[in-house]
């Protein structure tokens, strides 16, 4: 990799590594690749400061594309990775990326206890409401008559999941939803949301052409949400509850101060100080 | 007690009661005394089954050198009360050789100890407790048990004093004389025992494997743990915790044990030295994400204290039968390290060294310590500083075209951490190549595969792979807490005139077959020495060594510990 | 081709194309033709690292008797475009004797192809198929494939009606007329292979191991799944979901692995036999629960389909290292069935048959199939039925005092289920007495320990236990989908006056000593065969069972399965 | 055990065992179990129809103390577990115990993910914001400043878990909370959870005496909900997330219906019906 140039403005290409990606062509996820490296470009970030992690679906491809630190982790457990670094490494700007199998089926618990922990973090779930790495199954948030998996065969019958509305339930303190067809709308809002301090998190409805070729649609049904972000749980939780699903834009933005470990009272001890607890 | 004690080496006390008795208090005092006054010991204890405030037994094995297993036999049991105490009658193992002191005006004894043979005696321990203010019963076995051992007042008395000091005066007057009563009533009774504590010249502690297990850690360097309650493991994370903070590291209560292990191999991989703390239903939660750290070579360090299996099987007590699936639980070849401490007091090198083993080899350590290890306290001699730190081959300086998978001559590659410029590279469980990327070819798997494996039977282990101590054609190969009743075995042996070499292995993965093979040079037979039900240590040794043609196997699951005597028959049958 | 083609037994043909030639549906095309036509064969397919789209091979083995494996070198390869061709070239092995075709228009040959020395040709592949309105050239390829090894145009377009039907008459039409100029075009090539089908007997069918293993569940009396999508065990679930509706059953998707293993627990813990299929990531996660099935005794099959490991490894290439985890995974003593079949077809019959046992012994069991088995396509005879089916001892008319975990002879208990009256007891994976409730006696923790471990070791596995074929002074011991090539190795040699025995285990755990030493009675030496990086199985094997003195280990890890030469070059040595 | 007796009325008596609990004196849990078996008793159900199935802590040891089928599984995969079964014999009444540990900590996934389900089980979780069976350390329900664990030396400060919050939010269709000193009023409550068709959770504030003796005070806190149960999911949210956390009864019962498994077409085929798509 390259060493950063520190002396001129870094630009979006200097985000991005030289591996070729391995999504069909036309993928969503091409896009929300394009719009994190637009948002550390604008937020100027050296991109040995920024660690991107992630788990295992074709979105979770994405931190190798990069050129910053990455971690390809395990199915699932993105947010535990991207947990430990930022309280280990507090300095660093970590960007946990996932996707709805990832993030939402398998990682369902790590998403709400990291909501709940409010860690400085931000969180992307590119989220095409279907496994797509493995071939097109249905995951939480597909349609309750998707009926092209042999896995569920008239439809899964379910209540889709709704991301946004449990992030607020459990406390995320930044919610936002983008449309990967939006590369700078979404860029603003990541940037936003790296900004932000404490857990955010920013569902970017990313389209499977492959398994879902009728999210090509989405293109036409996202529209801005009419509403300025609001600062009150309660409220945003009724608008998200009651929206078409479809509304991007920063929907709820709160002021609960991020996760801070503890800090020595005094200067940090060396480990020989520990001894006088046990000596007799 | 009468003055006819006979000087011994060493004698197990036990102190039971039922719930709220307070015979764990009184034990820990009676540990901290003697240690005051120089003698070595070893506490454990054992309860009934009920969350809290069931019966409950401090079994304290005191002596003039260092002990660090159960004694064969109990020498005095000092019953507050009658409560279920037949429930703790296998641990102590009382025989016609035991004295047991119940209370006067107590029902019957139970029919276990009835039948052990042991002596009974009566005293109004109640009645002694009654007749001081504020006086409580267990602050009079303390006293029975004190001059049992002869143990002198003011030893005790200087206990009462700081574990009461919050109490406040009048709780420490009574107990003080709750005390002297307990010694006074003691002197009637015939018990053939006394300490004299050696020459004291070693600074002595008194600590559990739990919190030496912490201490290692720190002290190698770990500055981040997150982990997820769970017996027998918990102590460590509670002593950790706010010494972490101290240390200028932190902790971090995880949801689970899939998250813990993914958050430690997240700190870890941006350099801060991670470790968790778990047992056997924990580990196994954490196995997949123990393969993605053997793949994308991110060092944590992870104790597991075992307890008995399988499933949540017996959660307070200890079995070493997690061995199996620490050195092969994980899908794939997934080479990594497994280290076991010998004692309560090798809980803190094993682990520091663990610490710096992951570190140096960029792979995850498995510590296997186990409930007995874990919660014994133990009197010990201060351990020496050793110099095994954390100490990370990191890249600083990476040159253009930086690869963090590049193979290497020691299979060790340079690593970055986040924060060094130039150095990105993405952290990956798919195979790859040199630089990192995903591939499946044939070739980029091999090599990968030959350097994972190759880092770790290549590093110079030094003499730390196993304890060996003694001679003779007899070998007794064993680990972990079983290490203790093995070599106490193995010293009666000798006085009788019976050669036989001590095997304890501390590194159990890699495997070290030069080095084993050197060990058991001369050596004819072996008696290979477990605490499981299906031999899982022998089929290790059988699966990665070469054994003498002759083996006899001492094999049998938990709860209970081996003795010095159990060994000691077989090391007979072996011979 | 030209009519100097000479008789063969086997030819092994690829077709390779960019993403969207359709190579793999010409591939599948054709081995249904040739099956039909009477022959046998095996098709495997390798793709690019691209999600979708990417190129990809058929690989197609034809032969006229059963073939289980990969041939060792490609015959035919006709290359559509070129679009990373070389990629695939360890995996199609050409040689001298290889024939390349390609495409007459198309750039130039990739090296590692042309440095393979085969006989490289062209022919206006995209030219033909432009030729003809609609005409596609992956048909084309398919008319020179069946030219080459003379099967005749109607068994093709019997194919193309049947696989296009819904496509319409045009389609129909525009792929035979492309595949009658593919046919036309290979005439004036020299390929000397023809394939005379045997005198079709048996019924035939195709098959992935795949769809065999969930068949062989449901003909076991599987009626409940649930499981979480993973490759290369996804086909298994999704053969099954639609299937198990029909049969009276369900399958849950669940929301991972930790809960996909719970909900099989719980349904057969309801008294329906159930299934979940996973890969090493997958099994990994379910081990805490496994262990749970072992110490509730609660029956569950579990379907490993292994892929490169460690971590997420290669996922969709073969490899047969999860053996550690299969066998060792969980905490504590903790023994369970392992079983592996030993072919495509045998995937249908082992997993009937853990069905059998793991109902009967009121255990989990692992079937270890892999990425070959399960997604190779293969011809095969139609199996036999077997009369293995889930048989567990209910206890439907429980007496008072009913003993859920009473030990009995064989060690199994008779089980009740829910809504049996007087049948009610909480099953426990905490250790427990034989009523089931929680015990942390000694007594109750060896006697469950025991029982546990005896209802496996003292059942009957039958002749099942490993298939063993020959005699000889040299064995080839092996498992799983190394035993093709094995057996096919051990073929040749035998034609070459070398007599070698096959030794292949279906049953690797329990261990079945007794049996073991009887198949080698009179052999002298032995050559392990597997397809890791660690050689877990000989360490199973050398843990477990008393070898010859002289062993020879052919160990590889994936992603290339091994091929017949590999094996025979290994017992020439060592012999 | 004793076989059922048939012809006259169960009591509560007939749905206990003679096993006696390991719990403390005074802790809530003893409650809880009478609730259940007063609540069995009103339905009138035979023992042998019933499962509680539980995971690991004090509370989940409650199955072995009912005269019902039982399954004490692994720490948080009770759902996991009752859901298998319950779709497996559709005809039982299947009951899931747990503890804010068990089910909100390691078992969240789980949580929404049988909420979004809506299969007809029946989840109590005996809430006392702490772990018990491990001596004492915070669960995701604990108040941030409670600072009685090592762990956690000044508190967690971490925002609690809202479990009601969160079923509403993934879909539960029956949400209710009863406090374990109102033996009959939870009694009650649970009867009425059975009754309902679909997933029915009810969160039962059940103090623990050794390590939350604060949570005596319990008794002085609780009331009932003022307001009649609601079954406008927004509306409900907007309550709970407002409420004071103590009041109890049925906060919320929809009408979604519960999830069924799809059924075969015709009649049940045997296994040989298959081989026809293998057939060459
Ligand atoms: C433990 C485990 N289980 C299952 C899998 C298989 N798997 C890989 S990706 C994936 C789903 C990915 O879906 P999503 O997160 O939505 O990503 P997408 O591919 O749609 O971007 C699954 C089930 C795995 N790798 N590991
Ligand atoms: C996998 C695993 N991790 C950890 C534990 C240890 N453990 C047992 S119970 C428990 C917490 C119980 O808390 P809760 O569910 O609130 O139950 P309570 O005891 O408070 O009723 C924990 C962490 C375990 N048994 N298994
Ligand atoms: S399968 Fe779908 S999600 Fe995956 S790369 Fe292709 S289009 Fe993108
Ligand atoms: S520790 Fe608390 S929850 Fe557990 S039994 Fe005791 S009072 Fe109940
Ligand atoms: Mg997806
Ligand atoms: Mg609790």
């Amino acid at each position: 990799m390259d060493a950063t140039p520190m002396s001129e403005a870094l630009t979006p290409r200097d985000y991005k590594s030289d591996i070729k990606p391995v999504w069909c062509p036309g993928c969503g996820d091409y896009s929300v690749l394009g719009s994190i490296t637009t948002a550390l470009a604008e937020l100027q970030l050296p991109p040995e400061d920024v660690a991107v992690v992630s788990g295992i679906g074709c979105s979770s491809r994405i931190p190798a594309y990069a050129n910053t630190y990455g971690f390809h982790g395990v199915h699932g457990r993105s947010l535990a990775l991207g947990t430990g670094l930022k309280v280990a490494r507090p300095e660093l700007t970590v960007i946990v990326a996932s996707g709805d199998g990832d993030g939402f089926s398998i990682g369902g618990n790590h998403f709400l206890h990291a909501c709940r922990r409010n860690i400085d973090l931000t969180y992307i779930v590119m989220d095409n409401r279907v496994y797509g790495m493995t071939k097109g199954q249905p995951s939480p948030t597909t349609e309750p008559d998707w009926a092209e998996s042999a896995l569920a065969p008239g439809g899964t019958g379910l209540r889709p999941f709704h991301p946004l509305v449990i992030a607020l339930a459990s406390g995320a303190s930044f919610v936002a939803r983008a449309f990967s067809g939006d590369l700078l709308g979404t860029a603003a809002l990541i940037a936003e949301a790296i900004q932000h301090e404490g857990f955010s998190f920013v569902e970017i409805l990313s389209p499977c052409v492959t398994f879902r070729p009728d999210e090509r649609e989405w293109r036409k049904q996202v529209h801005p949400s009419p509403v300025e972000p609001t600062d009150d749980p309660a409220r945003a939780a009724r608008r998200i509850m009651t929206d078409d699903g479809f509304n991007t834009g920063i929907l709820f933005s709160g002021e609960r101060s991020a996760y801070a470990p503890a800090r020595p009272e005094g200067p940090v001890v060396e480990p020989a100080y520990f001894e006088a607890e046990f000596a007799v | 007690m009468t003055t006819s004690a006979t000087e011994r080496t060493s004698v197990v006390l036990a102190i039971n009661g039922s719930g709220g008795a307070g015979a764990i208090t009184a034990g820990s005092m009676l540990l901290k005394a003697a240690a005051r006054a120089g003698l070595y010991g070893l506490l454990t204890r054992a309860v009934g089954p009920q969350i809290r405030g069931g019966e409950a037994v401090a079994i304290l094995r005191l002596a003039t050198a260092p002990v660090e297993c159960a004694a064969d036999r109990c020498d005095l049991q000092i019953a507050i009360d009658w409560m279920n105490a037949d429930r703790f009658a296998a641990e102590l193992n009382l025989g016609p050789e035991s004295l047991v002191i119940g209370d006067a005006a107590a029902e019957e004894v139970p029919e276990a100890i009835a039948e052990s043979g042991a002596r009974i005696e009566a005293l109004p321990i109640a009645e002694l407790a009654k007749s001081v203010k504020g006086g409580r019963p267990n602050m009079v076995a303390l006293g029975i048990a004190a001059a049992a051992i002869g143990l002198p007042a003011e030893a005790l008395e200087a206990e009462i004093v700081e574990t009461l000091s919050s109490k406040g005066e009048a709780a420490i007057e009574a107990s003080k004389a709750a005390l002297a009563a307990g010694m006074e009533a003691a002197s009637g009774i015939d018990f053939a025992a006394k300490l004299t504590p050696p020459d004291k010249k070693e600074k002595r502690w008194i600590i559990s494997g739990n919190e030496a297990a912490g201490l290692g850690a720190i002290r190698g360097g770990v500055r981040f743990v997150a982990a997820y309650p769970i017996t027998p493991a918990t102590e460590i994370l509670e002593w950790m915790s706010p010494a972490l903070v101290k240390a200028g590291g932190s902790l971090v209560q995880a949801e689970d044990e899939l998250a813990s292990i993914n958050m430690i191999i997240g700190a870890s991989y941006g350099g801060v030295p991670a470790l968790t703390a778990t047992s056997g239903p924990g580990l196994a939660l954490m196995l997949e994400s123990v393969g993605l750290a053997i793949a994308s070579e991110v060092p944590v360090v992870i104790v597991d204290v075992m307890r008995g299996g399988p499933s949540t099987g017996i959660p307070t007590k200890s079995e070493q039968s997690d061995l199996n699936m620490a050195l092969n639980g994980c899908h794939g070849d997934a080479p990594h390290i497994v280290v076991a401490p010998t004692s309560v007091a090798d809980c803190l090198f094993t682990t520091q060294w663990a610490v710096h083993l992951a570190e140096a080899m960029q792979v995850p350590t498995i510590v296997l310590s186990d409930q007995f290890l874990g919660q014994a306290k133990a009197v010990i001699d201060r351990p020496a500083d050793v110099a095994f730190i954390a100490n990370r081959k990191v890249e600083t300086a990476p040159a253009e075209g930086y690869r963090r998978y590049a193979i290497t001559a020691d299979g060790v590659s340079p690593m970055t951490v986040p924060g060094i410029a130039g150095g990105q590279y993405t952290a990956d469980g798919l195979e790859h190549n040199p630089r990192g990327t995903p591939s499946t070819a044939a070739g980029d798997h091999a090599s990968q595969l030959d350097k994972r494996a190759d880092k770790l039977t290549k590093f110079d282990y030094g003499q730390h792979w196993a304890e060996i101590d003694g001679d003779g054609p007899l070998a007794v190969i064993t680990w972990g807490s079983s290490t203790a009743p093995a070599r106490e075995a193995i010293e009666i042996a000798r006085a009788q005139g019976i050669d036989v070499k001590l095997v304890a292995l501390r590194l159990l993965a890699p495997s070290r077959p030069d080095a084993f093979a050197e060990a058991l040079k001369g050596v004819e037979r072996a008696l290979v020495v477990e605490q499981t039900h299906s031999g899982q240590f022998l089929r290790h040794l059988r699966a990665e060594y070469d054994l003498p043609g002759e083996i006899t196997h001492l094999c049998r699951p938990g709860p209970l510990n081996f003795r010095a005597q159990d060994v000691l028959a077989a090391i007979k049958e072996a011979k």
